[in-house]
């Protein structure tokens, strides 16, 4: 409390919108639609996780979205190759903002026991990542736990950051631009 | 290729002609491959393959990698059926030093192999569920699996890539929680099982979808050396478990099946009676289960008990040896197969006496057979193009390797 | 027109686009609630107690979700189309008799925005624009999967509607009016399920096909064309065609009671009368309406889908001369009763 | 048996290419036959069509790097079964690494292509008359081997990782 100047910029949030942004941000952790991009082991995992046993459907997250633009979270299961590197930097690049992204198991996080000449040794040399999940395969209570991290960062998320020049700062270390309109080029 | 598709191929009309491109991530491939297909409406004209999406190296890694270090790699050959893909590099491990097994090893590997064909097996079937539209059919064997996930992790800890077994046996012998949950398996899994099967195998609109989609012949077929399943629903009865007999595989009573047309349902009903079959091996391997130790006397290759390593002199050179690959092996090359959940799933071992293979190729079932495909949707619509690669049962980890 | 009647009606269509709109969400959840325990899950369950704010957190997602147009997209196409999807499937609510009449503030008031006596006539009329939403969008996406989707689409529903239509002109001949309003009143004794079970049956089939429902979902079907029409659809728009796809299941649910169940006639309703009756009206109406979802749904959690091929087959082949040849009986067996012959 | 069957099928093979076998071995139980590369083609298709000896089913395509034997250093493995005897024979050809070349056997066996584009991508042996010999694993642009004993295994260009610190010496092998 007291600081009025706040209020009153253009950047700071009012007490009206932080609440808004709470709201915002509360019925989004709520509604995160994947987008599995499953690749090798870990997808059989992510299936077993998206089952009645451990039934991902209970976070309203069992809408799959196979296509990128109406998708929250890109879950990147199992290895990437760097032939398939550029394939997810597109996909990523196609999803609409705000968007967040899992890394599901050692080969997503770091390339895993595959250090290998055909393995990117992890997607974070192409794409951000918000939540690493280890294992090799993870099992599906470790998949939920970082799906419910992911909610977690929902949740403290500002609206704003989209918008924010250090977001574009950290699309802008992975070569990705943003237009004004804040869509990926 | 009957008259029809002849004519549509032959009507099609180059300004017509659209391509679409048909993965690397749509929903349908399951794992990361391309397909390039030139289609005249719904109809595929030609089609183009890329793979090597998950390219991890594997043969490379295991010419760096101490024999039993290679067990993990195997793991992630076809992942739905690791168990089958650790015990046959153990077997051919075994060929190669020459060891006698004991009866009882092979009695636990032989059901453990069968609990992961029905796992595989399982999600082949389910997954062409899905692709035609019965999404529900997905969620039903899935809870099953997870029955058999419980199994393997009393065995190995873990449940999908299970590193299961040793050189000369297993890492444990069966935990009484095992026989538990192995005997409450086998009396509850048929009926669910047979739920399953009621949904699809007699649904009017599953059989129309399936029937005559995807189809070989038995010569095209035995032409790109297909094996497993797919080579079975084409009608011929080759079986590896029957043709060359492993770990005891003659003692049980079990029959092949085998398709007719090599379409899409035959590949289906393939895979559930294979399901039946396997639950009958499980049934007849549980009952004459033989006494004995779970391990081989192997204490070359097979690393001793901790306690022992801590207490005893020869045991701690026995684990040095072993975790530092010191330990002397034959040279040679050997070949061993075992039936894999797709097929003939070979080892090709080249021994020069090191600690790490001199050159060892997986002959990947998934990886020779996937190459007929453009010939096997060719003229088809593309939905059932679809249900022909979830039918085929691609798996990513064992086509690319 | 009075101003009375203006004020009356204009709070039935407020009333109705609510009720419309809020049916079409809760199915969302009603239909994910349903599948769950089908599959043997949970479903829904975080948001809110029992998860019943899921559809609300689904809307403000998808409300402020980034809205993207592809480059190559014809831009106002791209954003008519889940307009036009949106639009057609609020608008045939309107011919929709809710329930008897309510007696209210000294007035007699029609639970029905507009008695017009071309009733079904207006609903086909509706309901083949709707199909513009989808084929507009599907076109203006300039992807290759939509375009797929939407090809299927028109021609699914320009098929289906045929058999559909035919099938209604059965009830049209027993009621001799095309007139919503009277084709319920006149099933105050018996419903026309009765007289025209093979009407309903293709009437059902071809609502499915409509409505791009499982088995004929197949202009969006996930496995084949990854999300059909609607593949670069993000945000909002999105939204307006899932809204839309709900609000016809509804609507759709709302006029085969009418048809074929007597719509908010229930037995023993003579027993009633006044505004107990209307209510108990809504009320039969509304669990009818019910039903159907019910059912409609049951069958997308338990069924394949058809291709492509086998579903005009089956419109054109099967459906279309059935419905033909239960016209001509019941047009035989209607001109024997009244002496023609 | 089984050896006996070996036993027949070797003397088949020398009867009918005589010079062109140049070594054998029975190992494991499985029959090996060196051969000329050049006429292996042939004895494939000779194996495949003989009315007794049956072969036909081609197991896999392997190919070795030997990098010290001078004059010999690749070898191209075909392992292949004849069902009605249920025998499986492994066929050798020892190439120089001068001329990678060897005929395909696409014409005898469908299946054979992606096997010999996928010995192709690892090893560089190059089939002659294949219908579309190109990597199959790797990226297009890859210019090297990988399976090439003299390649690591890690990529090469990689600058993360100080192969001294994990007692390796990239010059040696």
């Amino acid at each position: 409390m007291g600081k009025i100047e706040d209020l009153e910029t253009i950047n700071g949030e009012g007490y009206q919108l932080t609440n808004l942004d709470k709201a915002i941000a509360l019925a989004r952790a709520n509604s995160v639609w994947p987008l599995p991009f499953a690749t090798s082991c870990c997808g059989i995992e992510f299936m077993a996780t998206m089952g009645s046993a451990y039934d991902l459907s209970r976070f309203g997250m069992e809408r799959m979205s196979f296509t990128p633009r109406q998708a929250d979270l890109l879950i990147v299961a199992g290895t990437i190759s760097k032939k398939l590197g550029p394939v997810l930097k597109r996909v990523y690049e196609q999803m609409a903002e705000p968007k967040w992204v899992l890394s599901v198991g050692a080969c997503a996080c770091s390339g895993g026991i595959f250090d290998t000449y055909s393995v990117l040794q992890g997607i974070d040399r192409i794409i951000p990542v918000d939540v690493y999940v280890p294992g090799c395969p993870p099992r599906p209570e470790q998949i939920i736990e970082g799906v419910m991290n992911i909610h977690e960062l929902v949740k403290k998320e500002s609206n704003r950051r989209r918008y924010s020049e250090e977001y574009k700062h950290l699309l802008g270390t992975y070569q990705i631009e943003i237009d004004q309109h804040g869509e990926a080029k | 290729m009957s008259q029809e598709i002849k004519d549509i191929l032959q009507a099609a009309d180059p300004a017509n002609v659209a391509t679409i491109n048909f993965g690397p991530t749509h929903p349908s491939t399951h794992g990361i491959f391309q397909n390039i297909l030139k289609v005249d409406g719904e109809k595929i004209i030609s089609s183009e393959q890329t793979v090597g999406y998950i390219h991890r190296a594997f043969e490379k890694l295991a010419e760096r990698r101490p024999y039993n270090q290679i067990t993990p790699i195997t793991d992630r050959l076809n992942y739905c059926s690791s168990p089958i893909n650790n015990i046959g590099w153990e077997m051919t491990v075994e060929k190669l030093i020459g060891v006698d097994i004991p009866k009882r090893v092979q009695y636990m590997r032989v059901i453990i192999m069968e609990l992961a064909r029905i796992a595989d097996h399982l999600i082949c079937n389910s997954v062409i569920g899905v692709d035609a539209g019965a999404l529900t059919s997905f969620f039903y064997p899935f809870s099953e699996r997870e029955k058999i996930y419980e199994l393997y992790e009393e065995m190995s800890g873990a449940r999908l890539t299970t590193n299961m077994g040793r050189i000369g046996g297993f890492e444990r012998d069966f935990t009484p929680v095992f026989h538990q949950k192995l005997q409450s398996f086998l009396k509850t899994f048929p009926k669910a099982f047979e739920e399953f099967d009621s949904m699809l195998a007699r649904n009017r609109i599953f059989m129309d979808r399936t029937k005559g989609a995807g189809p070989i012949s038995a010569e095209r077929a035995l032409s790109y050396s297909f094996s497993g399943p797919n080579l079975r629903a084409a009608g011929i009865d080759y079986d590896v478990r029957v043709m060359s007999p492993y770990s005891s595989y003659e003692d049980f009573d079990f029959i092949i099946p085998v398709g007719v047309n090599g379409d899409t349902y035959d590949r289906f009903m393939v895979r559930q009676e294979e399901i039946r079959q396997s639950l009958r091996i499980i049934e007849q391997a549980y009952k004459n289960l033989p006494e004995g130790d779970y391990k081989a006397d192997l204490p070359d290759f097979y690393l001793p008990a901790k306690s022992d390593v801590y207490n005893n002199m020869e045991a701690l050179i026995y684990h040095f040896k072993i975790v530092m690959g010191e330990t002397e092996l034959p040279v040679g090359e050997v070949y061993h197969a075992v039936e894999g959940g797709n097929g003939e799933l070979g080892y090709y071992l080249i021994s020069d006496g090191g600690r790490t293979p001199y050159r060892l190729q997986f002959r990947r079932p998934c990886f020779i057979y996937y190459q007929a495909y453009p010939e096997m949707i060719k003229g088809l619509p593309i939905s059932d193009a679809v249900l022909t690669l979830s039918s085929i049962n691609v798996i990513a980890g064992e086509l690319d390797a | 027109m009075d101003t009375a009647l203006l004020i009356e009606k204009s709070i039935l269509v407020l009333l109705l686009f609510l009720v419309s709109l809020g049916a079409a969400a809760y199915m969302t959840y009603f239909e994910r609630k349903l599948a769950a325990w089908i599959q043997d899950r949970v479903g829904p369950d975080r948001a809110g107690p029992f998860g019943i704010l899921q559809p609300i957190a689904d809307g403000v997602k998808m409300f402020l979700k980034e809205d993207f147009i592809p480059a190559k997209a014809d831009k106002w196409l791209f954003i008519i189309g889940p307009g036009i999807a949106m639009f057609t499937a609020l608008i045939t609510s309107a011919v929709i008799p809710w329930g008897p009449k309510l007696h209210l503030f000294g007035r007699d008031i029609t639970l029905q925005v507009a008695d017009i006596n071309i009733g079904i006539l207006y609903v086909f009329g509706v309901i083949s624009i709707g199909v513009y939403g989808i084929m507009i969008g599907g076109w203006a996406s300039n992807n290759k999967y939509s375009l797929y989707g939407a090809i299927r689409a028109s021609s699914q529903m320009i098929s289906y509607e045929l058999a559909m239509g035919v099938s209604a002109i059965t009830i049209v001949l027993l009621s001799g009016s095309l007139s919503l309003n009277d084709i319920v009143t006149q099933q105050s004794g018996v419903w026309n399920i009765v007289y025209q079970p093979v009407a309903f049956l293709i009437f059902f089939i071809c609502a499915l096909a409509e409505l791009n429902r499982a088995p004929f979902d197949l202009p969006e079907c996930e496995s084949e064309l990854v999300g059909g029409y609607h593949t670069e659809y993000s945000s909002m728009k999105l939204g307006l065609y899932l809204f839309a796809e709900y609000t016809s299941m509804f609507v759709s649910s709302a006029i085969m009671s009418i048809l074929f169940f007597g719509g908010y006639n229930f037995p023993g309703m003579s027993h009633f009368s006044g505004n107990t009756l209307a209510m108990l009206g809504i009320a039969a109406f509304a669990i009818k309406i019910f039903l159907f979802i019910f059912v409609i749904m049951w069958i997308r959690w338990t069924i394949p889908r058809f291709r492509f091929d086998q579903l005009m087959h089956l419109g054109w082949k099967s459906l279309l001369p059935l419905s033909l040849i239960n016209l001509l009986v019941t047009g035989l067996v209607i001109a024997f009763k009244n002496g023609w012959f | 048996m089984e050896k006996q069957n070996n036993q027949e099928y070797l003397t088949a093979v020398q009867a009918a290419f005589g010079a062109d076998v140049l070594a054998h071995e029975e190992a494991f139980g499985m029959l090996n036959i060196e051969m000329t590369p050049s006429r292996i083609h042939d004895a494939i298709q000779w194996l495949q069509q003989h009315q007794d000896l049956s072969v036909n089913y081609l197991t896999n395509i392997a190919g070795v790097h030997y990098p010290e034997s001078v004059g010999r250093e690749f070898a191209v493995v075909y392992q292949l079964h004849s069902w009605k005897n249920n025998l499986r024979l492994r066929i050798k050809g020892y190439l120089p690494k001068e001329n990678l070349h060897i005929a395909t056997i696409t014409d005898l066996f469908a299946g054979a292509n992606w096997m010999e584009r996928e010995t192709y991508d690892f090893f560089g042996i190059i089939f002659d008359g294949h219908p579309d010999l190109r990597r199959i694993l790797n990226m297009d642009d890859m210019d090297y081997f990988p399976m090439r004993k003299e390649y690591v295994l890690e990529d090469a260009t990689r600058e993360d990782k100080d192969d001294r610190f994990f007692g390796r010496n990239n010059n040696e092998l």
